[in-house]
């Protein structure tokens, strides 16, 4: 088993929070597992971005040359990103603010405006995590909503993680 | 059982020292080994140990000097051009005879470089960097757990030699995050110091230097020094074997590198072919002899570093001629990839 | 008959010959420094940083625990022991090519932290141990052995007033200058030492003292006409002053 | 009260060996009482000496202006009658 996964955005979208929060779930359920954040010149370019291997064997590098799963925040994310994912890897992307393309390795998601309709446009990473466990089956529905209401209760108080919540379920019964 | 956690390399590397009994951290900003140096920020001022942002490398190395001269368990980290303005203060260290940990998480150069990780300052952690006639004891983590336990014991090697520790690692090492075992055991035991600056109670007088004005005394301090590097060499080599045991061609990497070969080790075993990988921890004392006996075994050896050829030269000079030694590597923050060493190793077979 | 003791040796200067040239101010101030630790009673709580000058073994000559510097860092040492050791008595003891030059980062940190250690400055306005030099504290017109002509303001700058430069930040308790050119100046040097000490160990913050001195070697002066230049000449580009006393506040 | 009138006498312990002549002490004595040696130390220099005992005044000017420490002071204490 290998599975590895990019999560990218613009700076402020949330993006290395939801690829922390979901390592730090996974981190206890695989053999093995790496967690590596863009940093400095990396994030040039628009997009912040972190990745996520999980192996059944040691892994070598934390860096994704070929990826199974892409989680796309924006447009510079997804054209930097597309060309490595693999033919049958999956992309979430964003069609709030990405133009839509002709691949059928893509599920589009409204999630900025999902994440407006819950409460905060800032939740639209959560929309995207939800739909991405939703599509990926790493977790339960209830697994994964214990999860983001702990984490999120932690870092934004309870008003925030009942947002988060709500745009979580969302996302997840989107896909 | 012992506490897991999932951490960052310089995390770890952070909660290791803390649990190593570090007792004094200064420090100065730069990438990538930034979140070491928050993390003792936190850490240690929460702990009520001593934390200072110094005003500059120079600044941070020399109150090390200070801290370790009075006994306590002191350290500094930083990246490349930082350690490059520590070595005036390693070399005092290293002269004075004081045990103290350093960390370079390294990055591209030379000059600022990029922030992207390199393993170029091999050179100057195994042959000195500063002036003089001395050398650290250089570790070289492959992983988040070893970022972590050799800071651990860090500081008791260090002491146990009355010399500097250095751990080199790199920006890639420093930023990853992987599952690791805590230490959770006491600090490993200090070694009764009476060099230390404690105030001259009931003892005659401490002094702590590295100038002798007097003809004769710097060349026995040195003879001392040169003394405690023999033990060193004796006691403190430290290597891993993979897939070694029938290798006929021999790929020898540290750190990141050593972690992208044991990939490509798999790889051409998957095909029959016995590659195997010889991974040097200690860098200085550096495993030559291990080196040498391989060379008598092996038909080719491949160095892989993310320099432009530097721990090859002691490859050599362990393997004094017996076998070709190939390189394969990328300079300025490159890090090769796995198919890079792959394909180049394959040309070779 | 017996004889009253008015004046010995302190016990925490060493009984030996030291390497300074005749007349030097060095050994003046040593003197004041062993004195006042002597009175304090701190001598057994006491760790030294020794620069780099003519003052490099000052640790042969003090009885005490001492550290040697590299050039410029003895307020990073300093720090750094007094941090790991805050119930120890610690000073250090510069020259102006040390503090002023090349530890001008170090010094207006330290300061600017307001570490618990005391600084004793010593300006005689030249590098010894090298060879008399141009320091940063050199006066204008004066010759040294890289400004053979004198020192000249357009291509070398100006003489670096060191308390006043200190005198801008904010966490110091006691910046004072003072000289060692005569008897009334050296008893006053002394007071200022052991303020500056006793300050120090009731935790108040960073104290230092700027000593005038001689370099009679360099200046290429007798011992004798050297103070006389102090009191004439040097004094009036370094003012003998007290810039900052709130210790006892 | 005629004991009181009495003249102090002092006593300089000049340690000759750490003396490097450097005449700060004879420089700045207001009485003159201190000059240079005609012999030389260990060291091979002029040091020191107590010439004219009588005239001091025990000021303290030489041991306060010694850069090394060579000069103590002790006053001679008159045997009550």
């Amino acid at each position: 088993m290998i599975e590895r996964i990019v999560f990218s955005g613009s700076g402020g979208q949330g993006l290395m929070f939801v690829g922390k929060l979901f390592a730090n779930i996974m981190v206890d359920k695989v053999d093995n597992i790496t967690f590596f954040p863009s940093y400095g010149s990396e994030v040039r370019g628009g997009t912040a971005h972190c990745q996520v291997i999980m192996s059944s064997e040691e892994i070598a590098s934390p860096i994704i040359e070929h990826a199974d799963s892409l989680i796309m925040m924006n447009q510079p994310s997804t054209d930097r990103f597309m060309p490595v994912l693999t033919e049958d890897g999956v992309a979430i992307i964003n069609s709030s603010l990405v133009a839509p393309l002709d691949d059928k390795r893509v599920i589009y998601i409204p999630a900025s405006d999902m994440g407006l309709e819950a409460g905060d446009e800032r939740s639209a990473n959560i929309v995207m995590f939800g739909a991405f466990l939703r599509y990926k089956k790493f977790l339960t529905l209830e697994e994964a909503k214990e999860h983001v209401l702990k984490t999120s209760v932690a870092r934004m108080g309870q008003k925030g993680a009942d947002i988060n919540l709500k745009a979580f379920q969302a996302g997840w019964d989107f896909s | 059982m012992s506490e897991q956690a999932f951490m960052t390399g310089n995390d770890a590397l952070a909660e290791g020292a803390i649990r190593g009994g570090c007792d004094c951290y200064f420090g100065y900003p730069i990438t990538p080994q930034n979140e070491l140096t928050a993390y003792m920020a936190k850490e240690m001022t929460a702990k009520e140990r001593v934390f200072i942002q110094a005003e500059s490398e120079v600044a941070a190395i020399n109150m090390v000097y200070g801290a370790a001269a009075t006994g306590k368990r002191a350290m500094t980290s930083s990246s490349s051009p930082g350690i490059s303005l520590k070595q005036e203060g390693l070399s005092y260290i290293a002269g004075a005879r004081l045990p103290m940990l350093i960390v370079n998480v390294q990055r591209g150069g030379p000059g600022l470089g990029s922030i992207d990780p390199s393993q170029a300052d091999y050179f100057q952690a195994v042959k000195g960097g500063g002036h003089g006639d001395y050398h650290l004891i250089v570790l070289a983590p492959a992983s988040v757990q070893e970022m972590h336990d050799f800071a651990v014991e860090g500081f008791a090697l260090a002491e146990k030699y009355r010399t500097p520790v250095m751990i080199l690692s790199d920006g890639r090492i420093g930023q990853m995050m992987e599952p690791l075992k805590l230490w959770d055991k006491e600090a490993p035991a200090a070694i009764a110091k009476n060099w230390a600056l404690t105030g001259a109670k009931g003892r005659e007088r401490n002094v702590i230097r590295s100038f002798f004005n007097i003809i004769g005394a710097l060349e026995e301090n040195n003879r001392i020094l040169q003394e405690g590097y023999k033990e060193i060499v004796k006691n403190e080599v430290r290597y891993e074997e993979y897939m070694m045991d029938d290798a006929e061609v021999m790929l020898i990497a540290y750190g990141t590198t050593a972690r992208l070969c044991r990939d490509v080790v798999r790889a051409f075993r998957k095909e029959g072919k016995k590659v195997g990988l010889l991974r040097p921890i200690s860098l200085w004392p550096f495993p030559s002899d291990v080196i040498a006996e391989y060379a008598e075994k092996v038909k080719l050896a491949m160095v892989v570093e993310m320099s432009a050829g530097q721990m090859i030269e002691d490859v050599r000079l362990a393997c004094n001629g017996v076998i070709p030694i190939e390189f394969c590597g990328r300079t300025g923050g490159g890090v090769p990839s796995i198919d890079q060493i792959y394909t180049e190793l394959l040309k070779l077979l | 008959m017996s004889n009253k003791e008015i004046y010995t040796k302190p016990a925490a200067i060493k009984d030996i010959q030291t390497h300074y040239c005749p007349g030097c101010g060095h050994g003046i101030v040593h003197k004041l420094i062993a004195e006042a630790i002597d009175e304090l009673g701190v001598r057994e709580d006491t760790i030294a940083v020794a620069p780099v000058g003519c003052s490099v073994i000052a640790y042969e000559y003090f009885d005490f625990d001492m550290s040697e510097a590299a050039h410029g860092r003895a307020p990073a040492v300093a720090t750094g022991i007094k941090r790991a050791c805050p119930d120890k008595f610690v000073f250090a003891y510069q020259g102006d090519g040390d503090l002023a030059s090349i530890g001008m980062g170090e010094i207006i940190h330290a300061a600017n932290r307001g570490e618990n250690y005391t600084t004793i400055f010593i300006n005689n306005t030249i590098y010894g141990m090298t060879g008399g030099q141009m320091a940063p504290t050199t006066l204008i017109g004066q010759k040294t052995a890289t400004t053979m002509d004198g020192r000249n303001q357009a291509t070398t700058g100006n003489p670096i007033r060191m308390c006043e430069i200190m005198n801008v930040l904010d966490a110091p308790v006691l910046i004072q200058r003072t000289s060692v050119h005569n008897p009334a100046n050296v008893i006053k040097t002394k007071r200022a030492i052991k303020k500056a000490f006793e300050y120090q160990l009731a935790g108040k913050g960073f104290t230092f003292v700027e000593v005038l001195s001689t370099c009679p070697t360099y200046w290429k002066m007798s011992p004798k006409a050297a103070m006389d230049h102090i009191g004439s000449v040097v004094k009036e580009v370094y003012p003998i002053d007290t810039f900052r006393d709130i210790g006892e506040a | 009260m005629a004991d009181k009138k009495q003249k102090r006498t002092y006593i300089l312990k000049i340690d000759k060996d750490k003396c490097k002549g450097c005449k700060l002490c004879i420089e700045f004595c207001p009485k003159n009482v201190l000059e240079l040696s005609m012999n030389l130390n260990n060291k091979g220099s002029k040091y020191s000496v107590m010439a004219r005992p009588d005239d001091c005044i025990g000021c303290r000017a030489c041991v306060l202006m010694c850069p090394d420490v060579c000069i103590e002071l002790f006053e001679v204490e008159q045997e009550k009658k």
